[in-house]
Formats: structure tokens, C-alpha cells, sequence
């Protein structure tokens, strides 16, 4: 296929869905190998960014892709619209969500763990937003509901996908001492252990 | 403690996310390397946060108090002479914490980031699926003549399997207990002759019927209550019900149709 | 203004209001006249309608103008929108049918005692697929409604004509013994006349 046609066919897919949508979905409806069509959407990003003409932009998102109007002109665009409230999320919701997205599927109980305190309404505002949902529930007694990350948090925190989260490890933190990282791994294990158990 | 300063320090309890949050806020605060808390001193200092709030009458959430409780635990165990000989392999009762902490505060440098992509994503809108008409086209469904066929039989067979030796005795069983809705009707219908009130339960009780008959029973008042033949009463939920005969009606034509048409 | 960057804030401004703008309100947000407004809308419609690798086009509706998806991508839009697979029938709904074919008319009731098992989703699914029917209701206590199968049902295996439609009738079916047939036929029997009697 002519590669100015896939273009226009893959921009007229993004704008009439209006959502994500999958390379997987994008491959199959054309009918073209995802390589393809990986290489005709980053060709096209780097063109609508280039180009001042286009007041729109396409964003990965969890391995998929997005039309977007580009930021540049959110003056003009703002005014469109009533005044955005702003999202509103508390710094307890946020923590819980930092949390959820590097542990995900995590249960209640491993968050309220991590944070040391009840985490309830938090989850629950999540759940609200569409920025978590449940995922399924831990094979363990009481099957706890699992939470995991959604599309909608990709999109509202800009991360393309797993990869794209900033890697915080423990080593992060300066480590004085060879004795504690060792049982500080050990540590972690079990944690894990009891997790995957219970 | 000055009442001053106990105000000044609850306005910011309030800030604290939970007990991590607050501890956390005391060691940044105190510069203290995070691997060698002074247990000693960020008690006092997480016991003084407490205390404030108590004077102020504000409820203490149950993690502070936990907290607290841990911190009070520690700071007695680094106090006290360990039994153990052997000082290398003793572990630090610090550990557990200090290893909480630095995992809370991986997720809190997060926290901060996600706060400022949030901010950023702002600026970008998105708009909602294009209103296009169309048209789904259904697939017509195809089923196989032998499948459905197959599929009934297995099914009758199945009922059959579940029917053991002595089916036929079974039968002659069940036919003996068959009860008409008709006959009950007629039952009904002779009780208001002789009675034009009376109780469904003098009529139909389980000690002198059987489950069957009861509840042929009971669908035969609802038809000839939908009849408007008798009304029936009840005064609450699972109480006995009253028939009682309909003015102006005649049970008798009922009666004598029904027979007609059985025979 | 660069007539550039307006085009583009014009583009930006169509695609997140995702709704028809009017003149007036793209001059007034913009700061521009609107003749000048319509010069570049015009141009733009020609640029969009002659590169293929646009996917979308602007239409003009009622002095105002909206983004649309191009309609020549319409058969790839389409699917994005299609439902799921067409899934064939459940076991529970292909019992229920040939139970109706050889049995109607037939009152779920009936369903239900040869299924053994309540038949609630399996006929409202055949409803949903319009192989079965409400056919009358029995007159019985009740008035329970009787089911038959639709030409749909007959369609569907692919016969053309009513004179092709297969007939079904019990005797298609073999009976496994003599002596459950004849208890089974006598059940048939006593069922039948309390269905006609009652």
C-alpha cells in the first residue's frame, strides 16, 4: 500500500475513534505487520510536530496511539471550554496511584502496607476517575480484588507505557552499608512471598 | 510545651498522609541519615506531634498511635543489654522501619512526579468518538440440521439415563399422586356451599394433604379469585388466608361446567 | 499572524471542540477577522481533500465548520466500530432451540423440566437472535408464554424456500429402549393433557 494512503488511513482511524487505539488493532484492520505501521506512526509524529499547520499531535499511550491537540496551542483551545476543573486528586489518592503503578495488580491491603495508613477513599476516588480499576482477585483466602493502572492514567500522566515510568529502585537510595542491602533484599523477598501466599 | 507551638505543629499533623509521612517529614526536617535514625530523638519528637494534637482534642488516627507504639518498642530494645553474646549477627531493630521508609519514600518521589505530568497533560484535549452512522451488517448465523438433531437427542437420552429400573413403578407412583387443578377447584367450590367463609387452612392442611394437593390447592383459589368468584384476605405476610364467597355469584354453573367438561 | 500557526490553531481548535465552530467564535478566540479566518478555512479544505495522507477533512455546516473523518477510509473506520466477533450458540442456548423445534409451541416451563436446569438467558438469547418467538400464551394459570422457532430458525441452515425447511417431528428421533419409550411417551402424554387441561 501507498504509504501517503496509510497515513491518511491510520489518521482517519485515530480521529474517528477519538481513543487509544492498539498497534495490534491498527495492524489487523489495515491489514498491514505492526512494524509497518510503528514506523508510519513515529513518521507522522515527527511530522505534525515539525509542522505549525497541524494544531494536532499524536501520542503513544500504552502501546497505542492517540490523536491529541497539540499543546502549544492550549491558549487558543481553553477557550473553547468552561474553565477545566482542575483533577483534584489528594496527595493520598496520588500516592496510592504512584503505588498501584508500580505494583500493579496490587490488593488494598499491600498499598495500606507501603503507606501505613487506611486507603479506602483513595481507592475508591481512583476508581472513580477511571484511573485504576480491579483487575481480577488474588488466588489467596478472602480473594482479595487486585488494582491495576488504566489506559485513562496513561493518558493523564503522559507515560507511554510501562517502560516509560522513571525506574526508582531501592539502590536509589544511597546504601551505607553492604549489610543492609543484603538483608534488605532478603527482606523484600519474603514480602513478596507472603504476598503471592496469603 | 507552648501552646503556640503545640498549634503550629498540629495545622501541619493535619498535612501528613499517615505515620510514614510524618516520620519521614521529621528526618528531612532533622537532616538525619535515613540508615541511622537517632530512634531516641524522633520519638520524642513523633510523641511531642501527638501529644499536641491530644491537647487540641483532634482525633488521632489509629496508625499514629500504632506508630507510636512501634517507636516506643524500639527505642526500649536499643536500650536494653542484649542477651546475645554474638553483637555481629544481632539485627538492628531499626531495620524494619528504616526498609518501610525508604519504600515509602521511593513512592512519595513519584507522587511528586506524577503531580507535575498531571499539570502538563493539561494542556492537551482529546476529543470523543466521531459520530458516524454505521451501519452493522448481521452475519447470518448457520446451524447445522445434524447438530441440533445430535444435540436433542443426547438430551432426551440423558433424561432417560436419569430414570432408574423401576420407572415404570415410578409412574404408577406418580400417576396415583397426580392431582388436578380441577378437582381442587371442586373442592373449594363444595366447601363454600357449605361455608361461604372460610380458612384455606381447614380445607388444605398439610397434615391431611400432601405437599402436591396443597399447592393445587392454592392455584385453585387464585383462579377462582381471577374469576371473581371469591375474595380472598390476608392479613400480613405468610398468614392464613380467608376465602370467602363473592356476592351475587353463582358457584353452582362453576361447578357443574367444570364436571361437564371432565366427563 | 503567521498564516501557518493559524491553520494550525484553527486545526487544533476544530479537532478538540470535536463539534462545528462558528466563524464568529474561531474570529473572536483567535483575534482575527473572519474574512481572513475563511481564506485560511478554504485553503485548508483543498489541502486536506488533495493529500491522501490526510485522513480527516473539514466540512462547512451552517457558517460554521467541523473535522470529519475522510468517508473514502470508511471501510477501515467501520470496523473500529463493529461489535465483537459474532459469537455462534452456547451449548445451553443450541439445547434450548432444538428443544423448541421439536416441541412447539412450548412454554419455558416445559424448557426447563427437559433442560433440568433454569433456561432464563438460553431463550432470551434465541429472542435476542430472533430464532425463537412469542407465539400466544397457554391457557393455564399464569398464562405462560409459548415459544416457537422464527423463518430466521430456518434460515439459518441455509434453506432458501419453505418448501426446503426440514421437518421436524419426534419420530426423528430414535427412542434408546422399548421400555423408556413407552414410559417416556406416556409422561409426553400426561404432560400434554395437563398442559390442555389446566
Amino acid at each position: 500500500m501507498d504509504l501517503k494512503k496509510l497515513e491518511g488511513i491510520v489518521e482517519g482511524m485515530l480521529f474517528a475513534s477519538g481513543d487509544r487505539i492498539s498497534i495490534e488493532k491498527l495492524s489487523n484492520i489495515i491489514g498491514i505487520d505492526k512494524k509497518t505501521i510503528k514506523l508510519v506512526l513515529n513518521n507522522m509524529i515527527v511530522n505534525y510536530n515539525n509542522n505549525p499547520s497541524r494544531g494536532i499531535s499524536i501520542r503513544e499511550i500504552n502501546n497505542g496511539y492517540q490523536l491529541c491537540s497539540k499543546p502549544e496551542y492550549y491558549d487558543y483551545i481553553k477557550q473553547l471550554f468552561e474553565p477545566r476543573q482542575r483533577s483534584g486528586l489528594s496527595q493520598a489518592a496520588l500516592e496510592t496511584l504512584a503505588i498501584i503503578a508500580y505494583n500493579r495488580p496490587i490488593t488494598k491491603t499491600r498499598i495500606e502496607q507501603i503507606r501505613g495508613v487506611n486507603s479506602d477513599s483513595a481507592v475508591a476516588r481512583l476508581l472513580e476517575k477511571n484511573l485504576i480499576r480491579e483487575s481480577g482477585r488474588l488466588d489467596a483466602p478472602g480473594k482479595p480484588v487486585l488494582y491495576e493502572t488504566t489506559d485513562e492514567f496513561f493518558r493523564s500522566f503522559g507515560f507511554k507505557s510501562d517502560s516509560d515510568l522513571p525506574i526508582f529502585e531501592l539502590n536509589d537510595v544511597q546504601e551505607p552499608e553492604e549489610v543492609n542491602q543484603n538483608s534488605g533484599q532478603e527482606k523484600q523477598d519474603t514480602e513478596f512471598e507472603k504476598q503471592e501466599k496469603v | 510545651m507552648e501552646s503556640v507551638l503545640s498549634k503550629a505543629c498540629t495545622i501541619k499533623i493535619q498535612n501528613f498522609e499517615g505515620p510514614f509521612d510524618l516520620l519521614f517529614h521529621l528526618i528531612e526536617k532533622n537532616q538525619i541519615d535515613i540508615y541511622d535514625i537517632p530512634i531516641h530523638e524522633i520519638t520524642d519528637q513523633y510523641m511531642d506531634y501527638l501529644f499536641a494534637m491530644q491537647e487540641l482534642d483532634l482525633e488521632i488516627a489509629s496508625e499514629f498511635l500504632v506508630m507510636a507504639a512501634t517507636l516506643l518498642h524500639i527505642k526500649s530494645r536499643l536500650l536494653l543489654p542484649s542477651p546475645k553474646q554474638n553483637k555481629e549477627e544481632e539485627l538492628d531493630p531499626r531495620e524494619e522501619l528504616v526498609l518501610k521508609l525508604i519504600e515509602y519514600k521511593k513512592y512519595k518521589k513519584f507522587t511528586e512526579i506524577l503531580k507535575i505530568r498531571e499539570k502538563d497533560s493539561e494542556r492537551y484535549f482529546y476529543k470523543g468518538p466521531e459520530d458516524i452512522d454505521i451501519k452493522h451488517e448481521d452475519e447470518p448465523l448457520e446451524l447445522s440440521y445434524d447438530e441440533l438433531k445430535r444435540v436433542y437427542v443426547e438430551l432426551i437420552e440423558r433424561n432417560e439415563r436419569k430414570m432408574n429400573k423401576n420407572t415404570g413403578k415410578m409412574t404408577q407412583i406418580l400417576q396415583h399422586e397426580k392431582v388436578s387443578l380441577r378437582s381442587k377447584i371442586r373442592d373449594v367450590i363444595r366447601t363454600l356451599l357449605k361455608k361461604p367463609i372460610f380458612k384455606f387452612s381447614e380445607l388444605f392442611s398439610p397434615k391431611t394433604r400432601s405437599k402436591l394437593e396443597i399447592v393445587t390447592g392454592f392455584l385453585a383459589i387464585l383462579e377462582l379469585a381471577k374469576l371473581k368468584k371469591i375474595t380472598l384476605i390476608q392479613q400480613k405476610q405468610f398468614a392464613d388466608i380467608t376465602v370467602c364467597k363473592c356476592e351475587n355469584t353463582d358457584l353452582e354453573d362453576i361447578d357443574e361446567e367444570n364436571i361437564a367438561a371432565e366427563n
